[in-house]
C-alpha cells in the first residue's frame, strides 16, 4: 500500500511539474508584454528595461524558465506584475473564498446528486419516477454552469430578491476570520453555493443510478431483502455499492468542476481564486496566473490521489501492489 | 433497554419450530412474450421439526416456490394461493408485518454461494444486520451471537471481520447458513445450498445443516434435484415437474415405490449405492426437455416424454391422487407396478415414436 | 490512355490564357485592385461599444469598395502591438480615455503624432510638424504656444494622417435622496478627478460613507509605482495642484507659483497643512520627495518627471524647481500629478522606496483629504476623511467597492448598498437607471476622451494622400457616435486636438463632412477606379 | 450487434453497418429519440437561418425619427425584443444556431479523431508507446479545463478558430483513455488473434476487426464531445474572451451582462440560456442512451 502512494504521489508531482512547464512556456509566448499598462501612460524605453529586470523577464527564454523553476520548489511563485508584492500573497485569501464555495458544493452536490441517484435507481423500471429523474438530470448537466448562475440571479435576487446575488458581505461588515462567521456571509454565500451544487448534482446522479440498477439485480441484494431489514436499508446496500464509480468519477472530475466554479466567481464577483486568474490573464499578469493555475492543477492531482485512496476504504476487494 | 447476550440466547431458544402450510400456491410472470405459469395449484404441508424435500429438474418452478414463501419475487411475478406460517398467511401480511416475519420466522439459505453475501460489508456485519434490524441488542450483543453461530458452523469467530471475497465457496456457504440460524427462526428454507459446492464440499455442508437442525428442531424446505442428499435428510418429499407436484409422501415409500414415471426416471437418473454384490444398474436418462410454459400442453405435461404415456395423458391432465402412503399425479396409478418394471429397462426410455 | 492525358491538359492550358487576355483587356485602365484591409479594435473584454462601432464604420467604409477583415484584439495585446509596437497591419479603431493630464494637448500633439514618439502607433513621420511638436513644448508663455499649437494643427490638417470619430460622453449614477451637490467633473472622466464630484458632495441622510461602485483598478498604496489608478491614489496623497475644466491648474497644496526663469518655478505651498499623522506639512517634505523621486528614477513615474532636475528649499513654505529645460506643460502635466510625502516616514528607508509595502509597513499616509482605512484585495477599498484638509469633504469617507460587472453595480445602486457609480455599467444603462427610478440621478460628462481611426502611413494604399482624404470623408461619425456608443458619445471636431480640451482646440479648422459620394468622386479625380464586382482598383501609374 | 450480423453485411457496408444498427438502436430509446429530432432541428435551424432570420444580426434597429430602439420587449416586428443596441434578438439567435453547431461539430469531429488516434494506437500496441501516450493522457487530464481555455485564448487571440482549437486541445484526452480500454478488449478477441496468426498487418486488423467494433464507443465520444465544445465556447464567449464579431449564444450573455441588462430584459437573456440547454442537454440524451444500449446490465430487463 506505501509503495503504491509513493508511486502515485512521484507521478502526481511529474504530472505538476510537467503542467507548470506547458503554463510557463505558453505566458511567454503571449504576445503582449506585462509592460504594457504603462507604455499607455508613456513610459520610456529605459525605465521599461528598469521594469523588466525587476520582473526577472530578462534574459534568454532558458534562463528565466531556470530561474522561475528555481524559485518555485522554494515556494516562492514570483512578484505580481500588477499588484508588485509576491504573487502567493495575492492569492492566498483568494483560495479560502474559493474553497468555501468548492468544498460543500463538491460534497453537498455529491451527497444530494447520489441521493436521489439512488432513489431514481430504486424505482420501478421504465417509470415515471426513473424517466422523470434522468430527464431532470439531463437538463441540468446541459445548463452551464453560467446559465444555473444567470437564472438563479433572476429569479432569487432580483426577481423574489430574497438574497443578495454580489460580493462576500456588506461592506461595512465584520472583517478577519469574524467575517466567514456570520450570518451576512451566510446570506451572500448562499447564492454561489448552490449555483455550485447544482452544477455538481446531474453527474453523482445519473452515476449512482446507473450505479444502484446494476447492483439491485445482485444476489446478495435478494438475501439481504430476506433478512426482513427496511427497503431503505435494502436501497443502501445497492447504494453502497454503486458509490465506487462515483467516487473514481468525482474527484478526477474536478478539472472540469474548476471551470464551474471559475464562472460562478465572475457570476457572482465572489473575490476567489478563479476570478482572479481571469482578471491576471486579461492584465497579463503571468505570476499570479500561473499561480492560481498551478494551485487549480494541485487541487486536481489531489483529487485524483484522494479518489485512489478513499476507493481502497470502499472497495476491500481493491489490494494495492 | 437492550437485551443482554443470555436474554437473546435463552429468548431465541425457546422459539418452537414452525408449521408450514402451502395451498393452491401458483406463480405467473408476466413477460413481453405474454404471461408464464411457472407455478400451478402447489399444495404440500411441513410439520414443525420435520424435513420436507422438493426435488425436479432444474427449470421446474422449485426456486419460485421457495422465493414466493418468503416473497422474495420480482415485481412482475402474480402470486396466488396461501401459505400459512402458524396460521399466518405470509401473502396477505402487509409490508411492516412482512419484514417482522422475516429471519425471525422463515430464514433462507440461497443457492450461489459465490455473491449471496455483499462484497463491500464485513460477514460479521451482515449478522449482525440481520440480528439488529429484529431484536433491540447492543453491537456487541449481536456480535457475541454472530460468534456462537460461526462456532456452530465450524468457522474461526476472527473471520467475522472479514470481507466475503476472502472466504471460499465452501465457507461462504457456512457463513450463509450461520446467518440463517443467527435468530432461529422456525423454518429454513434452504434453495440448493450445496449445488455450487464440489462432492466432498456438499457433503460436510449437507451434514452439517443436519446435525443443526436435529440440534435445534426446526423445520426445514429443502430444494434441490440431487435425490440421494433428499432421501438422506427429509422425511417427506415432494417431486415436482414443469411448475406442478407430480408426486408426493414420505421419502421412503416415494424412492422405493414410485407411482409416477417421472420420479421413476428421475431415480435412473442417478448413481445409487447398491448393497454389495447387487448388479450395477446403467444410468438411462430422460431424453427431451420441459414443456414451454408459455403455452403449456392440454394433457399431463410429462406426456411427450413419459414411455408409458396414452391417449388419455394426452387429453386430461391428471390430479393428484392419493395411493397408499403416498400422492401421485398419472391416470394410471394401477399399472405404477408394471411401469416400474418396464423403467428399470434403458430401451424403455429410448422413446421410438409413440410406443404404446 | 498515356496520350488522353496530354492533350486534355494541353487544351486546358490553352483555354485559361486565352481567358486572362480577355478578362485583361476590358480593365486595363484599372490598376491592381486594393487588397482586403485588416481593421483591428478592442475585443469584447472592453465592451461590446468598440464590435458596434467598428462593424459601422467599416460598412461605411465598404462603399468606397474596399473589403474589410475584422480582428478583435484584447486591450493589452492591442496596446503592447499596436500602439506601442508598431505592429499596425492597415487600420484600426480604439480608444484613449479622459485622463486629466490630457487636457494639455501634448498627449495628442506629440506622444501620438510626432516622429519617433513610443504611442505613435499610425507610423506618421513629417518633420516640419515635428519641428513645432518640439517647439511647443520649450514655450513656457501660453499665448506663444497657443499659435504654435493651432498650425500644428493646421499643418495634421492637411496630411490627415488619422483622425478622430467621436468624443465619449461618460456618466455619474448616483443616489439623489441620499446625496446632493454631485457637480460635474467634465471634461475630465469621473473616477479620474479629484474635486468633483468627490469632495464637492454632501451627504442628506445619516449615511455619511459615500459607497462608490467600481472595479479593482488599484495596484499598490505607493504612489512611485501606482500607475492604473492615479486618481485614487491622489485622494490619499495631496498634489500641488488640480487642473480645471478650463484646462488652467488651479492651486492646491501650492498656494501659488511663478516661472522665476525658463527653467526654474518657484513654489509658495500652503501653511496650514498636516499629514494623516498630523505631522505639519513643509517644504522639507517637498524637497525630499521630489529629489528622492528624481534620484530613483520610478519607472512608472519616467514620462512625467524625465525634465526635473530637482527642488531646491528657500523657505519653510516655498521651494523652486529645477527643470532640464523649458516645459510648457510642466503647470498642466507635472503640478497636478507630483506628490508630497512624509519626509518623517521615508527618510530612513533603506530599501527600494518605488516597491516599498507601505500598507504592510503602516506608512500609507499622505495629507490628502482622505485617509487609508482598510483595502480588501478584489472586494473594497475604504478611506476616511482627514477633516482637518483644506478642501475636506462634508463626509466621514469614501468607500469603493471591487464589483467589476454591470449587473451586480445595478443591484448595489438598486438596492441602496452603492450610492454612486461611474463606469462599468454603460452610460447607456446608467441613463435608463436615471429615468426610470427617481432616487437616481444621472449626470452627463462630455470628455476629451477620444475614439480614432488610425491608418498605417508607412503602407499602401494609405501613403496616398488623395486616398486619406476620401477615407475621413467616407468615416460614418454621427452614425458611429449614435450605434456604436448608443448615444453616448459625439461626432469629433477636426484636426488631432479634442474640441473639448477648450482653447488648444483650433477651431477654425475647416471641417470634412460626411459625404460617402464626395468621397468616391475624390478617388475618382486621384485615378482610382472600380471593377464589375465593385472593388476598388488602384490608379495605373 | 452481434459480430454475425455485422460480417454479414455486404462489403462495402462494412463501416455502415455499426452505425446503421446503431442507429436503429437509439431510435428504439424514447430519450434518444427526443435527443436526435431536437438536434436535427437545431441542425435545420442552422442551416436556413439566414433565410428565417428577419433582420442582420448587427442591424441596428431605427424608429423613422432614427432613435435607435434599444431594449424594446417583444413585439410584433422584434419577435424577441431588442438589445441594449438596437439589435434584433431573434435574429441573433438563429444565427447563433449556425456558430454553436459550426464550433460543436468541427471540434467534436476533430476531438474524435484524435481520441480515436491515439486510443487505437495507445491500446492496440500497447508497451511503450502506451506508456507514453498514457502518460500524456494524464497530464492533459489534470489541466483544467477553463482555465487553460482562458490563457489560450487570452494567448491566441479571441478568433471562433483558435477557440475549435482550444477545445479540440483539452477535449481529446478523456476520449483517448474511453477508446482505449474498449480497444484493449477488442485486442483480446480470439478473431483478432486468429487474424494475427493468419499473418494480416496491423493495419489489416485494426481497420477490419478492431474499428467496426469501437466505432459504436467513438460515436458516443463524439457526441460527448460536441456538447463539451458547445459548453466551452458559451463559457469562453461569456467570459468576455470569446470572438465579438460572430453572435454565438455565449456572446449575447456577455452582452447582455456587460450591459447591466440582466435582471430586466428577460427577452435577451432568457431566450440564448434555453437554446443553450436545450442543444446541450439533447446531446447529452443521446449520448445517455447510447451508454445505456452499450452496456447490457443497464438495459431494461422486461
Amino acid at each position: 500500500m506505501r509503495a503504491y502512494i509513493l508511486r502515485r504521489l512521484l507521478q502526481s508531482m511529474l504530472v505538476v511539474f510537467v503542467v507548470t512547464t506547458i503554463m510557463f512556456f505558453m505566458f511567454r509566448v503571449m504576445p503582449a508584454d506585462p509592460t504594457t499598462m504603462f507604455l499607455e501612460g508613456g513610459m520610456t524605453e529605459e525605465a521599461r528595461q528598469v521594469l523588466l529586470e525587476e520582473w526577472g523577464l530578462n534574459g534568454t527564454l532558458w534562463e528565466q524558465y531556470v530561474r522561475y523553476m528555481g524559485n518555485l520548489l522554494t515556494g516562492d511563485f514570483g512578484n505580481s506584475f500588477f499588484y508588485r508584492k509576491p504573487a502567493w500573497d495575492v492569492l492566498w485569501p483568494f483560495i479560502i473564498n474559493t474553497l468555501w464555495i468548492a468544498v460543500p458544493g463538491l460534497l453537498l452536490g455529491a451527497v444530494i446528486g447520489s441521493g436521489l441517484g439512488m432513489i431514481v435507481g430504486w424505482a420501478p423500471r421504465g417509470g415515471k419516477v426513473e424517466r422523470s429523474g434522468i430527464l431532470l438530470a439531463t437538463i441540468i448537466r446541459g445548463a452551464p454552469s453560467f446559465v444555473v448562475g444567470i437564472m438563479l440571479l433572476a429569479i432569487f435576487s432580483s426577481w423574489l430578491n430574497w438574497v443578495p446575488g454580489y460580493g462576500m458581505g456588506d461592506p461595512q461588515g465584520a472583517t478577519g476570520l469574524m467575517r466567514y462567521l456570520n450570518w451576512d456571509f451566510a446570506h451572500h454565500l448562499i447564492l454561489p453555493l448552490c449555483a455550485v451544487i447544482i452544477f455538481f448534482i446531474p453527474e453523482n446522479l445519473l452515476l449512482m443510478r446507473s450505479g444502484v440498477v446494476e447492483a439491485r439485480t445482485e444476489d446478495y441484494i435478494e438475501l439481504v431483502r430476506a433478512k426482513g431489514v427496511s427497503e431503505g436499508r435494502v436501497a443502501w446496500h445497492a447504494g453502497r455499492n454503486s458509490m465506487l464509480p462515483l467516487i473514481t468519477w468525482l474527484f478526477p472530475a474536478l478539472a472540469e468542476t474548476i471551470a464551474g466554479i471559475v464562472v460562478v466567481e465572475i457570476v457572482f464577483s465572489w473575490p476567489g481564486v478563479g476570478r482572479e486568474l481571469v482578471l491576471a490573464v486579461v492584465r497579463q499578469d503571468y505570476p499570479v496566473a500561473q499561480a492560481a493555475f498551478f494551485l487549480m492543477s494541485i487541487m486536481i492531482v489531489l483529487a485524483n490521489l484522494a479518489a485512489d485512496l478513499t476507493y481502497s476504504k470502499l472497495d476491500p476487494r481493491v489490494v494495492y501492489k | 433497554m437492550s437485551m443482554t447476550f443470555e436474554a437473546l440466547c435463552t429468548s431465541l431458544e425457546s422459539k418452537p419450530p414452525v408449521r408450514l402450510q402451502v395451498q393452491d400456491l401458483s406463480v405467473t410472470y408476466s413477460t413481453s412474450k405474454g404471461p408464464v405459469r411457472a407455478v400451478s395449484q402447489i399444495n404440500f404441508d411441513v410439520e414443525p421439526g420435520t424435513n420436507f424435500g422438493l426435488v425436479g429438474e432444474s427449470g421446474c418452478g422449485k426456486s419460485t416456490v421457495v422465493k414466493s414463501l418468503m416473497r422474495l419475487l420480482p415485481d412482475s411475478a402474480k402470486v396466488g394461493g396461501k401459505v400459512l406460517l402458524d396460521g399466518k398467511d405470509v401473502l396477505a401480511m402487509d409490508r411492516k408485518a412482512l419484514a417482522a416475519v422475516r429471519w425471525t420466522q422463515i430464514a433462507l439459505v440461497t443457492q450461489s454461494a459465490m455473491n449471496s453475501l455483499d462484497p463491500v460489508f464485513t460477514v460479521g456485519d451482515q449478522i449482525v444486520e440481520s440480528i439488529r434490524a429484529h431484536v433491540d441488542v447492543s453491537h456487541a450483543v449481536a456480535w457475541a451471537r454472530a460468534e456462537q453461530m460461526f462456532a456452530m458452523v465450524g468457522l474461526p469467530a476472527e473471520r467475522l471481520r472479514e470481507y466475503p471475497h476472502q472466504f471460499s465457496g465452501g465457507m461462504r456457504q457456512r457463513a450463509v447458513i450461520a446467518m440463517a440460524f443467527s435468530l432461529n427462526a422456525g423454518l429454513l428454507l434452504a434453495d440448493e445450498p450445496t449445488t455450487a459446492l464440489d462432492p466432498i464440499m456438499q457433503d460436510q455442508i449437507m451434514s452439517r445443516i443436519r446435525d443443526i437442525q436435529q440440534r435445534l428442531h426446526r423445520s426445514m424446505v429443502l430444494v434441490t434435484h440431487d435425490i440421494a442428499v433428499v432421501s438422506e435428510t427429509c422425511e417427506t418429499v415432494a417431486i415436482m415437474y414443469a411448475g406442478r407436484i407430480v408426486e408426493m409422501g414420505p421419502t421412503r415409500d416415494v424412492l422405493n415405490k414410485a407411482y409416477h414415471p417421472y420420479t421413476m426416471g428421475l431415480q435412473n437418473a442417478f448413481p445409487r449405492i447398491r448393497a454389495k454384490g447387487e448388479s450395477k444398474p446403467p444410468l438411462i436418462s430422460i431424453s427431451g426437455g420441459l414443456p414451454d410454459l408459455l403455452h403449456p400442453p392440454k394433457g399431463c405435461r410429462f406426456e411427450p416424454r413419459c414411455p408409458f404415456s396414452t391417449e388419455r395423458c394426452r387429453a386430461e391432465d391428471p390430479e393428484l391422487r392419493p395411493v397408499g402412503t403416498v400422492m401421485a399425479a398419472c391416470h394410471h396409478i394401477d399399472r405404477a407396478e408394471e411401469f416400474r418394471r418396464a423403467a428399470l429397462k434403458a430401451e424403455t426410455w429410448r422413446v421410438e415414436e409413440d410406443v404404446q | 490512355m498515356k496520350f488522353a492525358i496530354k492533350t486534355v491538359a494541353a487544351g486546358a492550358i490553352g483555354t485559361t490564357s486565352l481567358l486572362c487576355a480577355t478578362m485583361a483587356m476590358s480593365q486595363e485602365k484599372l490598376g491592381e485592385i486594393v487588397p482586403e484591409l485588416s481593421l483591428s479594435y478592442y475585443a469584447a473584454d472592453m465592451g461590446p461599444v468598440y464590435e458596434q462601432s467598428a462593424r459601422v464604420l467599416s460598412q461605411e467604409w465598404a462603399k468606397l469598395g474596399l473589403k474589410f477583415q475584422m480582428r478583435p484584439i484584447q486591450f493589452s495585446t492591442f496596446v503592447s502591438d499596436i500602439i506601442v509596437g508598431g505592429k499596425l497591419e492597415d487600420m484600426a479603431v480604439f480608444s484613449v480615455g479622459a485622463d486629466p493630464d490630457r487636457i494639455d494637448p501634448t498627449f495628442y500633439l506629440n506622444n501620438i503624432s510626432a516622429c519617433g514618439q513610443r504611442a505613435n502607433g499610425s507610423s506618421w513621420c513629417d518633420d516640419e510638424y515635428t519641428k513645432m511638436a518640439e517647439k511647443q513644448l520649450t514655450l513656457v508663455d501660453s499665448d506663444e504656444r497657443l499659435k504654435t499649437v493651432h498650425a500644428m494643427q493646421e499643418r495634421f490638417q492637411s496630411q490627415i494622417p488619422w483622425w478622430p470619430v467621436t468624443n465619449t460622453v461618460y456618466g455619474i449614477l448616483y443616489n439623489s435622496d441620499k446625496w446632493e451637490n454631485v457637480t460635474n467633473p467634465s471634461p475630465v472622466a469621473a473616477h479620474e478627478n479629484l474635486v468633483d464630484p468627490w469632495l464637492a458632495a454632501r451627504p442628506l441622510t445619516d449615511d455619511r460613507i459615500l459607497d462608490w461602485a467600481y472595479l479593482e483598478d488599484v495596484s499598490t498604496y505607493n504612489p512611485m509605482s501606482e500607475e492604473g489608478a492615479t486618481g485614487w491614489m491622489r485622494f490619499v496623497y495631496d498634489t500641488f495642484a488640480k487642473i480645471g475644466a478650463d484646462g488652467e491648474s488651479r492651486p492646491w497644496a501650492a498656494e501659488s507659483w511663478e516661472f522665476t526663469d525658463d527653467t526654474t518655478v518657484r513654489v509658495k505651498l500652503r501653511e496650514d497643512m498636516t499629514f494623516h499623522d498630523g505631522e505639519a506639512v513643509n517644504a522639507d517634505d517637498a524637497v525630499f520627495t521630489i529629489n528622492k523621486i528624481v534620484e530613483i528614477q520610478p519607472p512608472t513615474m519616467s514620462s512625467r518627471i524625465g525634465n526635473i532636475a530637482g527642488a531646491t528649499k528657500i523657505d519653510d513654505y516655498t521651494f523652486e524647481f529645477n527643470l532640464k529645460k523649458p516645459d510648457a506643460t510642466f503647470e498642466t502635466i507635472a503640478l497636478t500629478y507630483l506628490f508630497i510625502l512624509p519626509e518623517h516616514l521615508w527618510a530612513d528607508y533603506e530599501g527600494d522606496m518605488a516597491n516599498r509595502d507601505v500598507i504592510a509597513d503602516g506608512v500609507a499616509i499622505g495629507s490628502g483629504p482622505f485617509m487609508f482605512k482598510e483595502w480588501r484585495v478584489n472586494e473594497l477599498h475604504d478611506l476616511r476623511t482627514h477633516t482637518s484638509h483644506f478642501a475636506a469633504p462634508a463626509y466621514d469617507g469614501i468607500r469603493r467597492l471591487a464589483l467589476g460587472q454591470a449587473d451586480a453595480i445595478r443591484a448595489t445602486m438598486m438596492d441602496g448598498t452603492a450610492d454612486i457609480a461611474t463606469t462599468v455599467l454603460p452610460v447607456a444603462a446608467m441613463s435608463d437607471l436615471g429615468a426610470q427610478e427617481d432616487f437616481l440621478d444621472f449626470i452627463e460628462i462630455p470628455s476629451h476622451g477620444t475614439m480614432m481611426t488610425w491608418l498605417n502611413n508607412k503602407k499602401a494604399p494609405f501613403t496616398d494622400l488623395e486616398f486619406r482624404r476620401a477615407l475621413k470623408t467616407a468615416t460614418a461619425r454621427q452614425r458611429a457616435a449614435v450605434e456604436g456608443w448608443l448615444g453616448f458619445a459625439v461626432p469629433a471636431g477636426e484636426g488631432n486636438v479634442p474640441r473639448q480640451t477648450g482653447k488648444w482646440y483650433n477651431s477654425d479648422l475647416e471641417p470634412v463632412a460626411f459625404d460617402v459620394d464626395a468621397a468616391r468622386k475624390i478617388l475618382e479625380d486621384a485615378g482610382y477606379g472600380w471593377d464589375d464586382d465593385g472593388r476598388l482598383h488602384y490608379p495605373v501609374n | 450487434m452481434s459480430q454475425s450480423e455485422m460480417y454479414r453485411a455486404p462489403r462495402g457496408l462494412r463501416f455502415l453497418a455499426p452505425m446503421l444498427s446503431t442507429f436503429r438502436l437509439l431510435l428504439r430509446d424514447r430519450f434518444a429519440f427526443w435527443g436526435l429530432t431536437i438536434f436535427a432541428l437545431f441542425i435545420l435551424v442552422a442551416m436556413i437561418a439566414p433565410w428565417i432570420a428577419p433582420y442582420d444580426p448587427f442591424a441596428p434597429m431605427m424608429t423613422e425619427s432614427g432613435r435607435l430602439i434599444r431594449l424594446a420587449p417583444p413585439s410584433a416586428e422584434h419577435w424577441l425584443g431588442t438589445t441594449a443596441f438596437g439589435n434584433d434578438v431573434f435574429s441573433q439567435l438563429v444565427m447563433g444556431s449556425r456558430v454553436a453547431l459550426r464550433v460543436g461539430l468541427v471540434a467534436a469531429i476533430a476531438v474524435g479523431f484524435i481520441s480515436t488516434l491515439v486510443g487505437v494506437i495507445s491500446g492496440y500496441f500497447g508497451g511503450i508507446i502506451d506508456d507514453i501516450l498514457m502518460r500524456m493522457t494524464d497530464v492533459a487530464l489534470s489541466i483544467p479545463t477553463l482555465p487553460f481555455a482562458i490563457v489560450a485564448v487570452g494567448l491566441l487571440g479571441p478568433s471562433i478558430d483558435n477557440i475549435i482549437l482550444v477545445i479540440t486541445l483539452l477535449f481529446w484526452r478523456n476520449g483517448a483513455r474511453i477508446i482505449r480500454s474498449v480497444v484493449l478488449t477488442e485486442r483480446e478477441r480470439v478473431f483478432v488473434k486468429w487474424a494475427r496468426a493468419a499473418g494480416a498487418s496491423h493495419l489489416h486488423i485494426i481497420l477490419r476487426h478492431i474499428l467496426p467494433n469501437i466505432l459504436r464507443v467513438v460515436f458516443l465520444w463524439v457526441t460527448m464531445s460536441v456538447a463539451f465544445a458547445v459548453l466551452t465556447e458559451a463559457s469562453l464567449s461569456f467570459l468576455g474572451l470569446g470572438d465579438p464579431s460572430i453572435t454565438s449564444w455565449g456572446q449575447m450573455l456577455n452582452t447582455a451582462f456587460a450591459s447591466g441588462a440582466l435582471r430586466t430584459a428577460w427577452w435577451w437573456v432568457a431566450p440564448p440560456s434555453l437554446m443553450l440547454i436545450t442543444l446541450i442537454s439533447s446531446l447529452y440524451l443521446i449520448g445517455r442512451a447510447y451508454e445505456e444500449q452499450t452496456n447490457p446490465r443497464l438495459r431494461e430487463r422486461t
